[in-house]
């Protein structure tokens, strides 16, 4: 690479820094809940990332759902992990220790709770360990039934769990909501006067497949969470929506494969935006959605502020 | 255990071997180095990430392909076309680009001075191929395999096919507690669809032989970081879901539990 | 056509039959409301079709939303149309006739009203109509502000209007449901509660696009109705959930494009399918679908009723 | 009027014009003998609906695309290529397949003993090019023709660039009020970008002269079906939305309601 080609990456990283509530983030760019962990980090460096976020963790350790669990459908994928995981006494013990070593991004820690007072007790065991930045509180899985799902659908449930989350936390405290509903800008406005210091949207959206010639559903669970390009258009709505609503920051995800689509979502209102099921499709998505935004950013001689939220519509 | 890379690599050479069957070959020295009998690779036509393309083509997921042959370096995939994803990789022709995440997997452990069953079907072979020829010098290896039609059907010491048209008329378990009787199987290796190797671990576990199966399991991200390729493995009484594309694709057969897959 | 082929056909006639509540259908074809008119019908013969539904009427006459109004996405169509129609006098007057004269498969009508009493107004005023078959009552639809989606929100106000429209008519009476709801199975049981005779799903989903490089929003208001191949899944699936728990006929659609998409919905547990957004890139989706439904159904010697709701899960 | 069919043709002909511009040429009478000029089709290539792609390529919506000539049923496609669906069909060569639905829209009204001016911008040429050989027989015509740069310019009477690399520097509306006065112009068709049309338009209704304008709109059906392609139309009191593939795309200019376009 020439001087000024080095030269324009520098500035790009200044120009690509954001920021959560408390986070501070090197890029905007960071990894959905379950669909990246540190194998990937052997295809790039890490640093293109301003977070990392762990698979959602629970309690007690969680089998998951029987399989078949995955589908991939014309424009997306259907899975059904059913928050498989390995429960978080384990998680403390193995897992972590394992980030703290080989992270040198922000560990944000992804959990959930079958209720409040478990959701509350699981904080305070996460509290007393070090290396960990921040909590996403996933309150929206759609493969669990009664447990997560349930939490996120009901705006004072919602309220209520966040106000109690708040006061045993200086960390971020970002909210995962989900779309399977009626009006997510209530949720959104439940979490944020509860004290959320950030929302993550949005979680998968219900979804099924089924053999034509069998009848057989092609996943065994027969409806799934439905991720990836296909649901891209729902997540910028309601990452639109929300953004109207709140003024916390927003972790926008659901299709983001290139920087064109991250784009889309900073413009509706993002600080930040996911990579997910764009893992699954091109492993060096995060690197190359890094280098796009920089570009833009640089070529166009703006900053992620400029464009934050800045969509317009005429 | 090395962990899974991602790579481009030239094919440099494409081999028909049936209607359904053919082989992409590849040539990396420092990738062959790092492979072992019964892991895989997840594979794909190298996507183009364009602008504007003449239509827009999807981007999907890679394919879990076994390593079928590793000749130094010279690594090869024999792959059957089923559905989509196959499709694709049969449309590729040398000179054309792989996308590889790999080595991937556990492999077969490697046994000497046993008496060896290998028992394969239709796409169960590719493994075997590369295993047996890790086995062959040190252990006797009996070679078992099976499929619907005669283009299913390769190189091997014992051929099944349910139409009759080359070898036995019939699948490849129907004779096999003869066969280890017979030969005095110490040593089980399988590869092939459910049915067959469900059958095989039931026989198997009636003589009470140590025996290794690879199992298929519909994958995302093929390095064990979605959860999504598990079955359930370990005892009747205390089983978890495990990954195939990390702590398998090998389990130990009697581990599997087939009356819940 | 040999003899045989023709002989399959008729056959395949009599496997194709099926029925909503009070509508007897000669093929499991419909035509979702607002993507198809007369104009379609130019391309291929009607008659592989077993009911034609309108555009969505209202009361008075509506200009609609400002354009643009549409933007292809990767995997679908975004659409903010806004209901625009001749209002109900001048549908009775100038369409209903033409309707009358030029079709030979069942019209139901497509209308959404402003309040519970227009709506019965408006059931009245085309009850007084010969040549009506049925009603498709749109309570649905993403692009009207506090008309149409208000009411296909909440359980009690869905049972009270369909409560007060069943006593009016004994046509074939279908409530278009909306996805944008956090449990359709409330709102499908109180739909049927009320009197439904049949329920059509899904609506739109909420989506947007905005050009990454201007920050434009792609149609003028900004969120408008997603639909077409992406929403395939979700449509599946909440085809299925709704099937689970009501005994009426269910006319599915969503991302429906062939004839196997359109078997994946009967196993599902739909009655009927309707094409859609596939009208737009396929003239000939209906016939097509129509031979390749009665294909499978002929050389599965197989019913509709024998797939109908028949999925599994293992 | 005829009512749009659905056909599917072979391109027998296929023109290079500049970097951006090509054109596609068809051969059916029967299709000639209905269209008239400022009609369109909507085209696209034909979508191939496969068990098993290479990658699934998504259909995509037809294009609107105007008649540009048509002589006897050689029917000619002018077009530019701006976005994904005209990059697909640029990439189509003579034998290749085209889906067609049309023709379209209202067209131009057709005038005789009438001094005329044409005025075009960039792909807004097509269109007039069909029109003005119904017109120069019966009337004085006289066309004005402007691009960005020298690749956007094709056969007129006078040429503008914005980067004067061909003909006149600047737009081609700049010295339109000269060239009215001069020829005394008292019948205007245009098409082109919003803003050259508007302008026109302004011109155009300060000495009172008939003015047809093309318009263009994104298209979903094409056929008047979805409402998806609608301008606003009307007095500044009294306007509706009206479809610009069924009631246009040519309008009387000074009903468009340019100032909430
Ligand atoms: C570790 C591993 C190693 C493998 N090695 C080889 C190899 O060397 N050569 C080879 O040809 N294949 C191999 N396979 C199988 C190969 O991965 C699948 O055939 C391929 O993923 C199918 O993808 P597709 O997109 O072509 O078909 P899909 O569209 O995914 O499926 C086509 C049809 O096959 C069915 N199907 C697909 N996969 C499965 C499954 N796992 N179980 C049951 N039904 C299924 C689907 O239901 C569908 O009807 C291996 C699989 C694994 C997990
Ligand atoms: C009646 C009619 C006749 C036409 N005749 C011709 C013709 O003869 N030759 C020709 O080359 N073109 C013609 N056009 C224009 C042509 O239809 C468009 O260029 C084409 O639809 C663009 O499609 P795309 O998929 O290539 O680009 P898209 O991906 O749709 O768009 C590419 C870029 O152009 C912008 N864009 C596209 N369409 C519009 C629009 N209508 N207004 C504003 N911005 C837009 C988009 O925002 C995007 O940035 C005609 C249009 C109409 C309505
Ligand atoms: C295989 C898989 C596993 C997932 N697991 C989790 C999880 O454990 N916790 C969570 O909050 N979200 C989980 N998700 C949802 C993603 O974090 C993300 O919200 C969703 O995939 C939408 O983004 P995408 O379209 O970019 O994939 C999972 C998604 C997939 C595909
Ligand atoms: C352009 C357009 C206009 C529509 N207009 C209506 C309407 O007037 N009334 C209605 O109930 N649904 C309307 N819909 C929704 C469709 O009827 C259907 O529910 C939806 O498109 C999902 O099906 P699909 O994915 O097959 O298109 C419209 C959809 C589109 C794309
Ligand atoms: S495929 Fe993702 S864990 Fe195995
Ligand atoms: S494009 Fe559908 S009405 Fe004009």
């Amino acid at each position: 690479m020439g001087n000024n080609v080095m030269k324009q990456r520098q500035d790009a990283g200044e120009q690509l820094k954001t920021s959560l509530g408390v986070l501070k983030m090197k890029t905007p760019i960071s990894v959905s809940s379950g669909t990246f962990d540190l194998e990937t980090l052997e295809f790039y460096d890490q640093n293109c990332l301003g977070a990392f976020v762990c698979k959602t963790i629970t309690r007690e350790p969680k089998k998951g759902n029987p399989p078949p669990r995955l589908y991939e459908t014309e424009a997306g994928l259907i899975n059904s992990i059913g928050l498989q995981n390995p429960g978080l006494d384990m998680f403390i013990k193995e897992n972590l220790p394992r980030y703290r070593e080989e992270l040198s991004v922000p560990l944000i820690v992804s959990f959930s709770g079958s209720s409040t007072d478990e959701f509350c007790e699981m904080l305070e065991m996460l509290e007393a360990q070090e290396g960990i930045d921040g909590y996403e509180i996933n309150i929206s899985c759609p493969n669990v039934e009664n447990e997560g799902i349930a939490f996120g659908t009901q705006a004072d449930v919602v309220h209520n769990l966040v106000s109690r989350l708040k006061p045993l936390t200086k960390r971020e405290l970002c909210i995962k909501l989900s779309p399977n509903v009626t009006d997510i800008t209530e949720i959104a406005k439940a979490a944020e006067a509860g004290g959320a210091t950030s929302l993550a949207l949005i979680n998968s959206l219900y979804g099924m497949a089924v053999d034509h010639q069998t009848g057989m559903s092609r996943i065994k669970m027969g409806v799934g969470g439905y991720t990836g390009m296909g649901i891209k258009p729902v997540a910028l709505a309601l990452t639109y929506k929300t953004a109207q609503v709140v003024d916390i920051p927003i972790v926008a995800m659901g299709g983001i494969y290139d920087w064109k689509d991250a784009l889309e979502f900073i413009w509706a209102g993002a600080s930040a935006i996911a990579l997910g099921t764009a893992h699954f499709v091109n492993p060096l998505a995060a690197p190359e959605v890094m280098m796009g935004l920089g570009d833009y950013l640089l070529n166009n001689n703006k900053s992620m502020n400029d464009i934050k939220g800045a969509c317009r519509f005429s | 255990m090395t962990k899974p890379q991602y790579r481009q690599r030239a094919i440099v050479q494409r081999e028909e071997l049936s209607e359904d069957y053919f082989i992409l070959w590849i040539w990396d020295e420092d990738m062959g180095a790092l492979c072992k009998p019964g892991q895989f690779y997840e594979i794909r036509a190298l996507a183009v990430f364009e602008d504007a393309p003449t239509s827009v083509s999807i981007p999907r997921l890679f394919k879990p392909i076994s390593i079928y042959d590793n000749q130094g370096g010279r690594i090869g995939f024999m792959i059957k076309r089923v559905g989509l994803g196959t499709n694709a990789l049969s449309k590729l022709k040398a000179g054309d680009t792989l996308e590889l995440i790999g080595p991937a997997g556990n492999g077969f452990p490697l046994a000497e001075d046993r008496k060896i069953l290998l028992i394969s079907g239709g796409a169960g072979y590719p493994p075997l191929w590369y295993l047996q020829k890790k086995l062959i010098g040190q252990n006797k290896v009996y070679w078992i395999h099976g499929g619907a039609t005669g283009s299913d059907i390769f190189p091997c010491d014992e051929m099944w096919t349910e139409d009759g048209s080359i070898g036995r008329k019939g699948r490849a378990c129907d004779d096999l507690e003869n066969t280890i009787k017979e030969r005095e199987i110490d040593l089980i290796y399988s590869c092939g669809p459910f049915g067959m190797l469900k059958e095989a671990t039931r026989i198997s576990e009636m003589y009470d032989i140590e025996h290794y199966s690879s199992l298929e399991a519909y994958m995302a991200c093929g390095i064990g970081v979605c959860h999504g390729c598990t079955v359930p493995i370990g005892t009747k009484e205390d089983w978890d879901y495990l990954r195939v594309c990390k702590e398998g694709p090998v389990f130990s057969a009697k581990e599997i539990r087939w009356e819940i897959m």
